[in-house]
């Protein structure tokens, strides 16, 4: 046990690994010798040395392909993508290629690389910068996708996704790398296994990565009763965790960083509505950013993501009566 | 029924094999071309035909320990590393006894009990994957070779640039093979690309490069063994363009209507099957006479299977579902 | 008024739009000389000139991001990417470049191009060319999506397209250029506005692409009394109408070829559920391909889009039991 | 207020005025610099001191209506097309009256009036975009020109090769001009890039090309009148690249630790406006008191104009609603 910083259980998720497999590879742009531009590898190429850990040229397509292929071959490569929008020049080699190496061999490969990349708002870094873009990789069959929110689920699910045969892409919220947590390094997460941040009955809550925080902060502001579960695995979620909770809770709501329109709340909303209509209190809903791109300036992005104000103010107003709650942006008039 | 492997090492050394393989894929082609007109065969096929000495060339140098990241236009380059015509056959018509299960189809082939990754459809793709794979022998520090084999068109995509460039950074033992074989669907290469000799588009990475006949077998090994050689022993890549032609068309029903009077008629002057039947002759391996009864035989072979895989079994419902995601109680 | 192949549909068009509008420009590869690998482009070079009609390189990143360029120059250009798929390799010059540029340049300039794509499976091009990959669009805020469902609508919707100030991916089902349709000409689609393929008071069905086709179908084969709603812009979608159907039917299934999680159908079904839970009869829910990558053999091809029986037997379910139906592989043991 | 077009304007035949400009850069980069330190600017910033030469030898031989793609390293390029301090500031303290009304902020901006489109914060997108604004003009039979802007490092990735083929084999109006600054983020480019002769690139596109030295105006001038002649004259692309060094870190709080010893100081003595102030003086347009004077000036001007920018305005929420769709009815 001991606390550390979200960026620093990352380096040691990593180095706990390279440690224990020497199949574990890891390379990206400025990640070996500069430590990565958010100093999440530092100590890594003094460690591990020059073959293991490399510098890239800037060009995600040949080094995504590269670890692909490095997969393949039975290395365990871990790349990081510096902003997750950097996989829209390499979109191809992780969707079209990886997430297919298995089924077209039929078993005989498979594609055991770690994708590790940035995500998110808050930070200043502009509409190219800032998005979260789960949905790159939905309805791909053979991916799976992470996301931590803490410095805890930071090392644990970053340790499981290396071990894992399959590619997964594990996306970190920029905005919590400086923060501090304990961290057990004993504990390696199940890929697909949400986990509880606090249990209650009046509603489940339902977050991924910083929201989970957000929508911490929500339920002391507010007082009530919730499970919240942090889903951790996005792709493939845990269904059986989530369903349970609303069993018992009768009501859901999904808080989501991406805009509302395709963001991955859709499917969870989708889902639960479809097996547990009946025993429902009231509607499902989410609780999400607008459909805009994330703009710069300071107290713009700053209404962007649900902050815990707005998710204290709707979570009240779906306990109290059966219909959604409004977003902010529609009772302020700004649009549908 | 003698494995992949087996067939693969059948080659080395023994030319008439060689040549045995390539009128195998000349006849291959062909029927594969009749079965996908007839209706047998559905989705896509795209044939190499006339590109034979190429693929011969690299299944006889390169080790069945290598591998090879190969395109849509897998037949080939799958029959010549040692797949058997059987189950290159039964995965073009979808059968479970396919390489691939029958789940993969013309474009996807893959066996690598001889080295072939799984053929990619997207262009250049394969490019990055062989640089990785080539990466994973470099930390291995084992001597295995990695070669991309990729067509004209397929020079003028970004995972070219980034995949040469990164190989040649890190020094790795990659061979990138350029099988110019003038065309890229319907477009002619000067269409498409400002120059003609594209082994010279490796300067950019201060790669060693080198242009090759295509269609001659003898040609093809020797430049790719300078090549091979080269990665082996810690030289790192290479950018080999061997120019050959594509006697068929692009794909499925294409006629290739657009190609340039005479110009079809001159390559096949070249043809590899004639090429190396010559120098057989001329070393006394081989007779016309004996030239006639092999191409017979084969034919006769390859109708046969092709009647027989027709009646393969084909794929459960269950390989629908199957080697998606890895039972995860097989990991440590 | 005409009958026509939906293929030349698409060259109508585009020709139409292109007598009536000198900027705009076609290009891709092999649509000039060859007029299209799939003969969308049939007499195009001929009539319009190879200054405005060309063949491009193998570059979909270097043509798509020409076609943004041309457009922030006022230019109107509709490219071709011949499978969606080929999009993995460009998506960041229309999610990144295009989708953000009025935003940046505060309205002073749009990106008026048209990505037509073919999609979608059962002609046997294997897993790497069959995809729909809807949801590589979602969450984009500046984009456009369309995807028409006969003849009328590829003509109807390509106009529209090509009219419209801001970047719009057209993804066209390659399995119906073939076949055959009444065109009128004077019809050009409203982006955003869906089309009643049939209408009923039993529930509503939302389909797209080819799914609509299944959908009418298994109408017919059921006969029961549907709304048949062929969505045709699934962003932003017609809200309007899949609400005022539900209300009437009270029952909404929406049916789709991509695989169920992360399908754009969960949209559809959260949003309908948000907005009218308390007046829904039962369950809202989806009919997709299961989650897999798209077989090659035929047989299984064969299964894995929605077919008009698996709808049909679905659909009648719903209507006699609150519950929601199961797919075809729950029943058949398949997995999850 | 002078508008962009009138600061712009100001630039051609009067190399005083883009000593001016020079000097203008460097401290508004400076001024930047330290308000990131302070807090007073979030998010990053990319600054660009000494390689005041390449952006000012642009400005002054590219028309206004001809077009510009660069990338997030934007305040240089901004100042020197025309955009005011004010609006560049004001656009990276995220301010209404900032060039995209602070939605934007340093990595993105635009102005039309002056041909500087949206500035991209993606490596080498603005390559294709610059060919496709080159498109258009060849397709409009516009003699404008379109210009991309980026660095040594985006020569190693697809965009640039996709778009340099493009620009070639439609023989467009387009220059690429390549700052090589010597680094990409943290990494000196021997590290990521095999050779040194960035230019030499463009022979896989038979594409004329050209290196020069970037920390003199007039060295950048002459190669870039080359280059835009061609492309203006139907000549098509050229790619140039120009020699600079990067004086301040990467982005943010970067120090450049990395730098080798003495890398810095030696080519500080380069530093163009070194370069600059010794040629006018030669020519009797400057003189030692006058720089001190015009440094001075310029110090004063934008401290003033950094607190005057403080208390703008900031955007609207509405602004986070606006210029996302075109509004329809605006459309024919
Ligand atoms: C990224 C991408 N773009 C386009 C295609 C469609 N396509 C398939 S084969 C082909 C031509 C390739 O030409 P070349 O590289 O010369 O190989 P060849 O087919 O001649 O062997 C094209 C454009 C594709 N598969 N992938
Ligand atoms: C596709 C992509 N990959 C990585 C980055 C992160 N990044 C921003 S600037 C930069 C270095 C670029 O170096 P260079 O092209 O030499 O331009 P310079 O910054 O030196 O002007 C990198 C890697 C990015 N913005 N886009
Ligand atoms: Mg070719
Ligand atoms: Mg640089």
């Amino acid at each position: 046990m001991g606390a550390m910083r979200f960026r620093q259980a990352i380096v040691a998720a990593l180095a706990d690994e390279m440690r224990a497999d020497s199949r574990v590879i890891f390379f990206g742009e400025d990640v070996a010798e500069a430590e990565g531009p958010f100093k999440t590898s530092e100590g890594i190429l003094e460690e591990f040395g020059s073959s293991r850990v490399r510098d890239t040229p800037i060009s995600e397509m040949g080094f995504t392909g590269a670890a692909v292929g490095a997969a393949m071959m039975g290395l365990r490569p871990v790349i990081e993508i510096m902003f997750i929008e950097f996989l829209g020049v390499a979109l191809d080699q992780v969707v079209t290629e990886a997430a297919k190496t298995r089924y077209l061999s039929q078993g005989a490969l498979s594609v055991p690389m770690t994708i590790r990349a940035s995500v998110g708002s808050g930070l200043g870094f502009g509409c190219q910068h800032s998005q979260t873009l789960e949905h790159w990789f939905a309805s791909t069959p053979g991916l799976k996708v992470l996301m931590p929110s803490d410095a805890q689920s930071a090392y644990s699910l970053l340790r499981a996704a290396i071990q894992d045969p399959d590619p997964v892409i594990i996306l970190e919220p920029r905005i919590l790398y400086a923060e501090r947590g304990e961290v057990d390094k004993n504990i390696v997460s199940t890929i697909g296994k949400a986990r509880m941040r606090s249990t209650g009955n009046e509603i489940t809550i339902v977050a991924l990565g910083q929201m989970v925080n957000v929508a911490e902060e929500a339920i002391k502001i507010s007082g009530i009763s919730a499970d919240l579960i942090d889903l951790q695995t996005i792709i493939p979620w845990d269904r059986d965790a989530v369903i349970d909770s609303v069993k018992k809770t009768g009501r859901l709501v999904v808080v989501e960083e991406a805009p509302l329109s395709g963001g991955w709340g859709s499917e969870i909303v989708a889902h639960v509505t479809s097996k547990l209509f009946s025993t429902l209190k009231s509607p499902p809903f989410r609780i999400t950013a607008p459909d805009v791109p994330v703009p710069f300036n300071g107290t713009l992005e700053g209404r962007y993501a649900p902050t815990a104000a707005d998710v204290t103010r709707q979570i009240l107003h779906a306990l109290k009566s059966s219909d959604v709650p409004e977003p902010w942006w529609v009772l302020e008039g700004m649009n549908r | 029924m003698t494995s992949s492997l087996e067939r693969r090492n059948a080659l080395y050394g023994d030319d008439l094999a060689c040549y045995e393989r390539m009128v195998e894929i000349r006849e291959f082609e062909k029927i594969t071309n009749a079965l996908f007109a007839e209706g047998t065969i559905r989705g896509t096929t795209h044939l190499a035909i006339g590109q034979e000495a190429l693929t011969l060339g690299m299944a006889s140098t390169l080790k069945p320990t290598d591998v090879v990241a190969a395109t849509y236009r897998s037949h080939a380059i799958g029959l010549a590393l040692g797949l058997s015509p059987q189950s290159v056959l039964a995965e073009i018509m979808g059968k479970a006894t396919g390489c691939c299960g029958g789940v993969g189809g013309s474009m996807h082939l893959c066996d690598m009990s001889v080295g072939l990754l799984p053929t990619s459809a997207i262009i250049g793709a394969g490019i990055p994957v062989a640089a990785g794979a080539a990466l994973a022998f470099q930390v291995q520090k084992s001597d295995h070779v990695a070669v991309a084999l990729f067509g004209d068109g397929a020079t003028n995509i970004g995972a070219f640039h980034e995949g040469l460039n990164l190989a040649a950074i890190w020094n790795l033992p990659v061979v990138f093979v350029c099988d110019n074989n003038v065309y890229g669907e319907y477009s002619r290469i000067e269409k498409t690309t400002p120059i003609e000799d594209l082994h010279i588009r490796a300067e950019s990475y201060a790669m060693p490069h080198m242009s090759l006949d295509g269609m001659d077998i003898h040609a093809v090994r020797e430049g790719l063994i300078e090549a091979i050689t080269r990665a082996r022993t810690g030289g790192g890549p290479t950018l080999v363009e061997a120019k050959t032609y594509r006697f068929s068309g692009h794909s499925r029903a294409d006629q290739a209507l657009y190609r340039p009077e005479g110009e079809l008629e001159a390559w096949q002057k070249k043809d590899p099957l004639l090429v190396t039947e010559k120098d057989l002759i001329a070393r006394n391996l081989l007779t016309t006479e004996k030239i006639d009864a092999i191409k017979e035989d084969m034919v006769t072979k390859l109708t046969a299977l092709a009647t027989k895989v027709a009646g393969d079994p084909e794929p459960e419902l269950a390989a629908m579902f199957s080697n998606i995601w890895t039972p995860i109680k097989a990991e440590r």
